[in-house]
């Protein structure tokens, strides 16, 4: 809470004056016309306008003044309505918003020219509708009062042209000397126009430099491809069609690329309708828990150093299986034992062209290269994996970035950009960022916020959110889509295509023209405008993926690369080792900034607003440290301070460490949350290092974590069985309580007519990647809470994922079950509200109604679920009215004193229904989708009219997983879930 | 009534029933003088001290509702699951502590037990107390306070009622009856002791003030004559009343569907909890006032050990309870149940739990012994551990929420200064009222008092001379 | 000893009995009055920036609702127009007139109006105009005549309880779809068989419950 | 018709030494005819009313006639509110959920039989009477302390000032005092 209430930085009216630096821009005299809608009124009033007070003074007075009686509120019309602009009816843009280097597409919902809602693109390949908790929260980061607004040269204020008119100065100058001693520190991109871009400035400066780093990238699978192929590709993969999966630790269903589509993909292959049918079977190796692992039938924690030499053992058993794994013979394999390798690997050859075998980011090249060759010779290329080569993008390159920084040392860069990119926060420790850049005379930084790296810069240019810019991206399989703005710069801010062209060109072009000169390029011949609308309209050009190949493992190139590379090089070396992890939330930092995902709960250890050293059971008690004790990591002569977490089934003798935290520049959402791990990675071992010493302090660290118990106590809450016990008992989901149909001994009031809203949660499907909470959190105006809050268990989602581990504390599985509000037709919080605030509607809704709420709580307590939600205090109390624009104005901001809780999107729901009302049909199946459905991409979730027997609830509530949770209960939850099946493979034993 | 008044001079002629019931063998005017001189005579100093303490904390209590209302309820250590702490522990201690009142004035009164008259007053006046105590927290502890008058079916311009299937409707119903009920109850008992008060006063104002207040009573037997009837009546359905008003209480976790909460064994064993609190709270006061106000006679060691008995009994209620929940947990099968209760024992509250059965079922059962229940200084700390464990019977009721059915929900409570300092802020007015009260109202009911000496009975053969100074 | 209370002192029962009867009928029927939206909202009147005249323009010009208030029968509000709605016709006519400087500054400059909401219900009601209008619940049922009105003000209550009156009987309520913007339309004499068969024809079903309004 | 207030203008007081002597001597006020006197003690005395003649109060039937009201006064306003008005859909319960109903209809019975009571005992003493004749006496405090009066007010038939006086005096009355209030 201490963090939310810091002094709002600007208010109404100076982010309105703020656009001043655009004022000689045509955009901004569109601006200004464009005035604040509708909408802007009802900011004038909070919800809750204390009628009754007001009339008590008015009829005291007994005064008749009408004017008197209540307080005015002000409609402020249009001067001109926008043609597409009709107030209280949201639009909706396509766009596409750049990520690493590819890009999601996606379609935003538009309130009056205020976006507040996000949604994946139907039409585009990379989301096909779904989406991710960081892309759902992103309306929070484009609305974040602490983003940069100005221009700043020194610690003073400047305009937008000073700088312009500065840079071309020094563009005339190194266009001269051809650029030398100019330099480029840029962050990963995927777009036509900044490669264009760039280009020029390559031409216009052939000596300059031009460096691209990320902290997380997937550069080792790039080198890996070309050590197999000769020839640097990206993977992609197609988990839908592998029937056999290896993982070897990488986190496919959430951390690593493409994550939307491997996880719809696996999550098909793994479908179940009937015990008739297939599923896919996911092995995976790893040193932490992962998301992926959760989701694994065989799970085998080792170090992430040892994957190497595993992934040799299974070459190994592969080879004397007769299946040639090209590039292995020249190796040795190690003596390490590890579990079932040979049951794996008779497993992946029994589906010879159907198995896939991935690896994370993090292992070495060695391990892409072998896992390519193992893929090659598993028949599996052009199957369950294809390959592309990348273009328009630029890829993260660590080597580039330890010469860029000699060159600094050196004294041969005289001006530096860093565009986009926030090196002092995030470059590896070992290359000390900040003391090079101290030796460069002129440092120019363009990012979205005055960062780490922004307050020590010469310049600091604000760069503009993609939902305010004109640019353009490729997708991970290419698509090329581009990126409209929902709104004008809200805080005088630049886009990236507009600083890259002022960089390349010496001119200012505005962002729009730059796109379309790129797009007008590409798309040569026939008639561009009607093509450009189209393209606009859907966000994306159709079929411009990469190409997809199947190349062969070439083995010379192979051989010779591992030769080079021994993967058992990690082996037995001293200390423990320490695994550097992309954050789930905030990923390489970049959203540290953002509340929603730092408020969200992690996805395994359900830890919100802090990173720790996630360590083994065993690796603890050795230390003599338990949860929240503060331990001191030491590398290479740098060390950093974090509290422990144990993480049952995390490898022993190795500590995990996720990344994105520790921030100094993230302002009042991000600074001093956690650690920053970034000061114990060196650029040789960005993935993992060993020699780690871990030594206790005696102090400890307050952490907050939304559930704190691991078991399940042995209830039947998650309903989990092997496809083998499935097919013996299909109805074991229904059968895992012993109860007779219960009775009430009343007469229950009976929904037989009309709409009778219901849904399905298909536990076999969710993964547990949390984009449904975040999606629930910004179509529901759901508050940002505080780390002290959560810690109490005040944390405010509707929709949460509860996570419980089964088995073995050193190696245990773990399920995710979401749970949300279950719509309980015999809802027990119903009878003890005093008040009748939460009551049923004939649609089966339990609907809460905060304005009848006076706040007793009884509902919450007895709420078997435990689904509802309280405002403790006004936690929107201190929204900024740039905040206030991320709320949805079709959902009612809840005051301190109610409860709240999911409700369906009952406003979709009363969209639909009033839709086809008015055009005289009714609501059909899909017309409705709520918003954990919609951003959800393994498609867990299912909601729909139960009475309607075509419905996909309807058939899917008919499945034989279907359950109710606490059935024996009898509130009669419409919510129902579908059974947890795993797919083991009956040759290994359990532990 | 004439039938019942021969009865009662049957009952009083027999031997057995003819005991002293004060000691001392005080005249009427003894009586009157005993009690109306702590309201006229000068205030002791350790008055103003106890006062002062107590109107502190009354202050305190002031100032963290002042907060709240500011601030919002979360600056309690609330939470899901823990929606409900000290608020309604609160409550549900200081509704029970009034039940002793009622039932020493209305039960014991219907039961003939005569022996009341010396505390009944007293207990009706902590019964009162007890209530505005109580009746405190439903009405702070909810989250938004300026639309509490929902919850009363008043015609509005929404159209809309209350819920009447709700526990905590039925709550504010029973509560707002059961203070009604009391407060007229103690005021019917003092219009007789105030017109005494009227007519000993030499000073105006306050010879004003007690004769509005006591009506113009005279003392005549046709007003006596309905005057009993009321009280007989009062006292016949206050008795029904107080049994509803703890089990309605109860049905507030009774009826709800958590392990540990849904069970019918709630609502008799808060009523024999809400009896045992009182009666140790009775005595805690009565001790406190006997020992600093004199009045040995009136509370005297006979009526003492009265109480310890019922404490005795009620206690060893409470503890088969306790024993009860437990057997049926295990007997029921059902595994939330079960692990409801072992976790109340055994889980992170074991220590709450322990406190409450320590408390309340072993120390009760010392006063088997003569010695112990007789002797002042251990039924005065006896008293106090039971009210402690009382208070602790409700904390470990109301934290059963912590660990329900999800373990994915559970959590845990811990109080906040501002819990605590409404808890304190709630004793603080408590005393500030029974001091008040001490002060300046009679403290036990010379009326009934001198109905019940020997001399009052009109068969009675002794001479009343002996007994009063000269009628002069 | 003297009496302390005067005489009139035995009249204090009656009397407080009869003070009591009144105190409590009297506040009741104060709230009932003062705290009734008909009081608090029916007849509110707020002046409006620039005096715009209703009866003028919807009642003597009958211009249709719709031609200002556009977005009635597609979405939820009943949008007020944008300036350039009153320069349609006003770049033509009265081009001079006093009363329109506001209309034409807030033209010139490209500078909203402010007008002073009327008809205000509270942010945690949602109310829709389009359904209504489709449903054929006439703009009059809830705004009042307004083409008879110089200043617009409030007729109704629009209060919780007015609205469920006619959610739970809309039949008197309901009219031709043509003529939902005809303040002139009277409601022919067999209206409660006209209106069950509107009902019927449109299936309308309007919700009592809370998740109608509120969300 | 009840007048609003009685009015009593003129009491004779008399008093007795012990509620023995008070309860002998209201037999024989009876007997002798009186029927406007009353017996003033500092507590009810036992066998008071059977002396004095007076019938059993009717307050108890006062009582349960207006309990009666407040229970079905209670049970109609559950009833209508939630099953006629706006019956809403609360757990899948009956709109009349009987059993749930019961508390208030008991509830809200106690407290109109409770108030029935009080308010009915006032009402039937008429009270509150702050203005008495006895009050005028010195010694009428005592009545509350440890003394017994008999009081005879002027309206009754056989009163007369001498006569009565004389009588009260013969059934053991002293300091017999004529107490007026024009």
């Amino acid at each position: 809470m201490s963090k939310k209430n810091g002094e709002m930085k600007i208010t109404g009216k100076d982010y309105w004056r703020s656009l001043d630096q655009l004022a000689d821009t045509p955009e901004f005299n569109t601006f200004l016309k464009r005035e604040f809608p509708l909408g802007a009124s009802e900011f004038d009033n909070g919800w809750s306008r204390r009628k009754f007070l007001t009339l008590m003074g008015a009829s005291l007075a007994m005064a008749g003044l009408a004017s008197c009686r209540r307080p005015e509120e002000k409609i402020v019309p249009y001067v001109e309505r926008p043609e597409e602009v009709v107030p209280g009816v949201p639009l909706y843009y396509a766009t596409s918003m750049p990520f690493s280097d590819h890009a999601f597409g996606l379609v935003i919902e538009s309130h009056e020219g205020r976006p507040t809602k996000i949604e994946g693109n139907k039409l585009h390949s990379s989301t096909l509708g779904a989406s991710s908790a960081i892309i759902q929260a992103q309306t929070l980061s484009l609305f974040d009062p602490d983003r940069s607004k100005k221009v700043i040269k020194g610690q003073q204020e400047k305009s937008w042209n000073d700088f312009v008119l500065n840079w071309i100065s020094a563009f005339e100058k190194y266009k001269e000397n051809k650029g030398a001693g100019l330099a480029v520190l840029s962050g990963m991109f995927s777009s036509p126009t900044l490669s264009r871009l760039k280009k020029t400035f390559d031409k216009n400066f052939p000596k300059a430099s031009w460096v691209t780093y990320e902290a997380v990238s997937d550069e080792n699978i790039y080198s890996g491809t070309k050590a197999a192929f000769g020839k640097s590709y990206r993977p992609n993969y197609s988990f839908d069609k592998a029937r056999v999966v290896l993982s070897l630790d990488s986190d496919f269903l959430l951390t690593e690329s493409d994550s939307i589509n491997n996880a719809r993909g696996f999550a098909a292959a793994r479908n179940v309708e009937t015990e008739k049918d297939e599923m896919n079977r996911l092995y995976m190796v790893e040193s932490g828990y992962s998301t992926t692992g959760a989701n694994a039938d065989h799970r085998q924690a080792i170090g992430s150093g040892d994957i190497g030499a595993f992934t040799l053992n299974l070459a190994n058993a592969l080879n004397n299986l007769g299946i040639n794994v090209t590039g292995t013979s020249a190796q040795l394999v190690s003596d390490k034992k590890f579990k079932w390798v040979d049951e794996l690997a008779r497993d992946l050859a029994g589906a010879k062209g159907a198995s896939l075998v991935v690896a994370g980011r993090r292992q070495p090249a060695a391990v892409h290269a072998l896992v390519a060759a193992i893929n090659d010779a598993l028949g599996n290329i052009g199957k369950t994996v294809k390959y592309s080569e990348v273009s328009d993008t630029s890829s993260s390159d660590r080597a580039g970035l330890q010469s860029l920084v000699a060159d600094m040392n050196g004294g041969s860069v005289s001006t530096l950009i860093m565009f986009g990119s926030n090196p002092v926060y995030d470059a590896p420790a070992d290359l000390d960022f900040t003391a090079a850049m101290a030796k460069v005379k002129t440092t120019i930084h363009f990012n979205d916020y005055a960062d780490e790296t922004g307050q020590l810069t010469t310049w600091h240019v604000p760069k503009s959110h993609f939902l305010e810019s004109w640019g353009d991206t490729r997708s991970y399989d290419g698509t090329t889509g581009v990126t409209q703005p929902l709104i004008l710069p809200l805080f005088g801010s630049v886009s990236e295509s507009e600083m890259m062209g002022l960089l390349a060109e010496g001119k200012f072009s505005k962002g729009y023209d730059l796109v379309r000169q790129t797009w007008k390029n590409n798309n040569k011949g026939g008639n561009f405008e009607s093509r450009w609308r189209k393209i606009l309209h859907d966000g994306l050009q159709e079929k411009s993926t990469y190409k997809l190949q199947s190349p062969s493992v070439r083995s010379s190139v192979i051989s010779k690369f591992l030769n080079n590379n021994p993967l058992t090089n990690s082996l037995g070396t001293s200390g423990m080792e320490i695994i550097f992890q992309s954050s789930p939330s905030l990923y390489d930092g970049r959203y540290a900034t953002n509340g929603w995902l730092q408020e969200l709960a992690h996805p395994i250890s359900k830890l919100t607003w802090d990173n720790v050293a996630y360590m083994s059971n065993a690796d603890a008690k050795t230390l003599g440290v338990k949860n929240s004790d503060v331990v001191m990591l030491e590398l290479n002569g740098r060390s950093l301070e974090l509290p422990v977490w144990i993480q049952p089934g995390q490898a022993e003798n190795s500590v995990v460490v996720e990344l994105g935290y520790g921030r100094k520049g993230a302002f009042k959402v991000g600074d001093g949350v956690g650690g920053n791990v970034n000061l114990l990675r060196s650029s040789s071992a960005v993935g993992f290092a060993t020699g780690l010493k871990v030594t206790k302090t005696n102090r400890t660290h307050a952490l907050a974590c939304t559930q704190d118990h691991w078991s399940m106590e042995g209830r039947a809450i998650v309903r989990e069985a092997t496809l083998e016990e499935y097919r013996k008992h299909p109805k074991f989901a229904e059968e895992a309580v012993q109860h007779k149909p219960l009775v009430s001994v009343f007469d229950e009031h009976s929904y037989t007519e009309g709409y009778q809203w219901g849904m399905t949660v298909d536990l076999n499907s969710c993964v547990g990647c949390n984009a449904c909470m975040i999606a629930c959190q910004s179509e529901n105006n759901i508050p940002i809470v505080g780390k002290e809050q959560v810690a109490n268990g005040r944390e405010m989602n509707w929709i949460r994922l509860d996570r419980y581990y089964t088995g073995d504390v050193e190696d245990p599985e773990t399920v995710h079950q979401p749970v949300l509000c279950q719509h309980c037709e015999n809802a027990p919080c119903e009878t003890v509200c005093p008040v009748a605030a939460t009551v049923h509607d004939a649609e089966g809704l339990n609907v809460m109604v905060y304005n009848r709420c006076i706040g007793t709580r009884y509902c919450s307590n007895n709420c078997p679920y435990k689904v509802r939600r309280f405002n403790f205090f006004n936690y929107t109390k201190d929204y900024s009215e740039v905040e206030k624009m991320t709320q949805n104005p079709d959902v009612t901001v809840r005051f301190r004193g109610v409860m709240e809780k999911c409700t369906y999107c009952t406003q979709r729901i009363s969209a639909a229904k009033i839709e086809a009302k008015i055009n005289g049909r009714k609501v059909v199946d899909g017309d409705i989708t709520t918003a954990c459905q919609q951003a959800c991409p393994v498609d867990a979730l299912t909601f729909g009219n139960i009475n309607d027997a075509e419905s996909r609830v309807s058939k899917k509530k008919k499945f034989n997983r279907n359950y109710a949770l606490l059935s024996e209960l009898n509130v009669k939850p419409r919510t129902t879930y579908l059974a947890k099946v795993r797919n083991p493979n009956s040759r290994i034993k359990k532990a | 009534m004439a039938e019942l008044a021969q009865t009662e001079t049957k009952a009083l002629q027999e031997p057995a029933h003819h005991e002293l019931l004060i000691t001392g063998d005080p005249s009427f005017e003894q009586v009157t003088d005993s009690v109306s001189r702590i309201v006229e005579g000068k205030t002791p100093k350790a008055w103003w001290v106890l006062f002062g303490i107590s109107s502190s904390a009354t202050l305190l209590l002031l100032v963290a509702i002042a907060y709240l209302f500011w601030e919002g309820i979360g600056i309690w250590g609330l939470n899901v699951p823990v929606a409900w702490g000290l608020a309604i522990v609160n409550l549900v201690f200081w509704i029970g502590i009034g039940h002793a009142g009622t039932l020493i004035s209305a039960v014991l009164f219907l039961l003939r037990q005569r022996w009341r008259t010396s505390i009944n007053r007293f207990a009706e006046a902590m019964t009162i107390f007890a209530v505005i105590c109580a009746l405190i927290f439903p009405a702070i502890h909810v989250g938004r306070i300026w639309v509490v008058y929902y919850i009363f079916p008043i015609p509005n311009q929404m159209s809309i009622w209350p819920n009447f299937r709700s526990p905590l409707l039925w709550d504010v119903f029973a509560f707002g009856t059961y203070f009604t009920v009391s407060l007229l109850f103690w005021y019917v008992g003092l219009i007789p002791d105030l017109a005494t008060l009227r007519e000993r006063t030499t000073n105006r104002i306050k010879k004003i003030v007690f004769g509005v207040l006591s009506l113009g009573w005279h003392g005549g037997n046709k007003q006596w004559k309905h005057y009993e009837m009321a009280y007989l009546i009062l006292a016949a359905i206050a008795t029904p009343l107080v049994l509803s008003v703890h089990s309605i209480v109860s049905m507030d976790f009774a009826v709800s569907l958590l392990p540990g909460w849904h069970t019918t064994i709630f609502p008799p064993y808060f009523v024999a909890g809400a009896i045992f609190s009182g009666f140790a709270m009775v005595m805690t006061l009565a001790i406190l006032t006997r020992a600093t106000l004199g009045l040995k006679d009136i509370f005297n060691m006979r009526v003492l050990e009265r109480m310890n008995l019922i404490m005795l009994v009620t206690g060893s209620m409470v503890g088969y309870a306790y024993a009860m929940e437990f057997f049926i947990a295990w007997y029921s099968g059902n595994e939330y149940e079960m692990f409801a209760f072992v976790n109340r024992a055994f889980g992170p509250y074991a220590w709450a739990y322990w406190i409450m059965i320590s408390c309340n079922v072993i120390v009760p059962q010392f006063f088997w012994s003569k010695r112990l229940r007789t002797n002042i200084a251990f039924m005065f700390i006896a008293s106090i551990l039971i009210n402690i464990g009382m208070w602790f019977e409700r904390f470990v009721i109301v934290v059963t929420l912590s660990r329900d059915y999800l373990p994915s929900a559970w959590g845990y409570y811990t109080p906040t200064f501002w819990d605590i300092a409404i808890l304190i802020g709630s004793f603080g007015l408590f005393f500030s009222l029974f001091l008040l009260f001490l002060r300046f109202l009679p403290m036990a009911a010379m009326s009934e008092v001198k109905g019940v000496l020997p001399q009052a009975d009109p068969h009675y053969a002794g001479n009343i001379q002996a007994h009063s100074q000269a009628v002069s | 000893m003297a009496q302390i209370f005067p005489k009139w002192t035995n009249y204090l029962g009656p009397g407080t009995a009869l003070v009591a009867v009144l105190l409590i009928s009297g506040g009741t029927w104060f709230f009932w009055f003062y705290a009734s939206p008909s009081f608090t909202d029916v007849g509110y009147r707020p002046v409006q920036p620039v005096a715009y005249s209703h009866k003028l323009h919807a009642g003597d010009l009958g211009i249709d609702c719709r031609y200002c208030h556009t977005t009635v029968e597609f979405a939820a509000a009943a949008n007020v127009p944008p300036t350039a709605t009153c320069m349609n016709c006003h770049t033509l006519v009265k081009q001079d007139s006093e009363k329109l400087q506001l209309v034409r500054d807030s033209w010139k400059d490209k500078k909203s109006m402010r007008w002073t909401r009327v008809h205000d219900l509270p942010d945690f009601a949602y109310f829709n105009h389009s359904v209504h209008i489709n449903a054929g619940v006439g703009c009059i049922s809830c705004h009042g005549n307004v083409a008879q009105m110089e200043v617009v003000e409030q007729k109704e209550k629009l209060s919780m309880g007015w609205c469920l009156e006619c959610h739970r009987n809309p039949e008197p309520n309901l009219r031709p779809v043509s003529e939902v913007t005809n303040m002139d339309w009277v409601a022919p004499a067999n209206q409660a068989e006209v209106g069950k068969l509107l009902r019927a024809n449109k299936n309308i079903n309007p919700p009592k419950d809370c998740s109608g309004c509120h969300r | 018709m009840m007048k609003l207030v009685k009015k009593i203008d003129r009491v004779i007081l008399a008093e007795f030494g012990s509620p023995k002597e008070l309860l002998k001597a209201a037999e024989k006020m009876r007997q002798e005819g009186y029927k406007e006197f009353d017996c003033h003690s500092p507590f009810h005395i036992h066998g008071m009313d059977a002396a004095m003649g007076l019938k059993r109060s009717p307050l108890g039937y006062i009582v349960f006639a207006f309990a009666t009201m407040g229970l079905l006064g209670a049970l109609g306003l559950q009833y209508w509110t939630s099953a006629v008005d706006y019956p809403l859909v609360i757990s899948g319960k009956p709109f009349f959920s009987g059993p749930a109903f019961v508390p208030v209809v008991f509830a809200l019975t106690i407290l109109t039989a409770a108030i029935t009571a009080v308010v009915g005992m006032i009402v039937i003493n008429r009270l509150p009477r702050l203005r008495h004749p006895l009050f005028s006496s010195d010694r009428f405090g005592k009545f509350s302390d440890g003394s017994f009066f008999i009081s005879v007010e002027s309206s009754d038939k056989k009163y007369n000032d001498a006569h009565t006086a004389g009588f009260l005096k013969t059934i053991g009355g002293q300091n017999i005092e004529i107490l007026k209030d024009e």
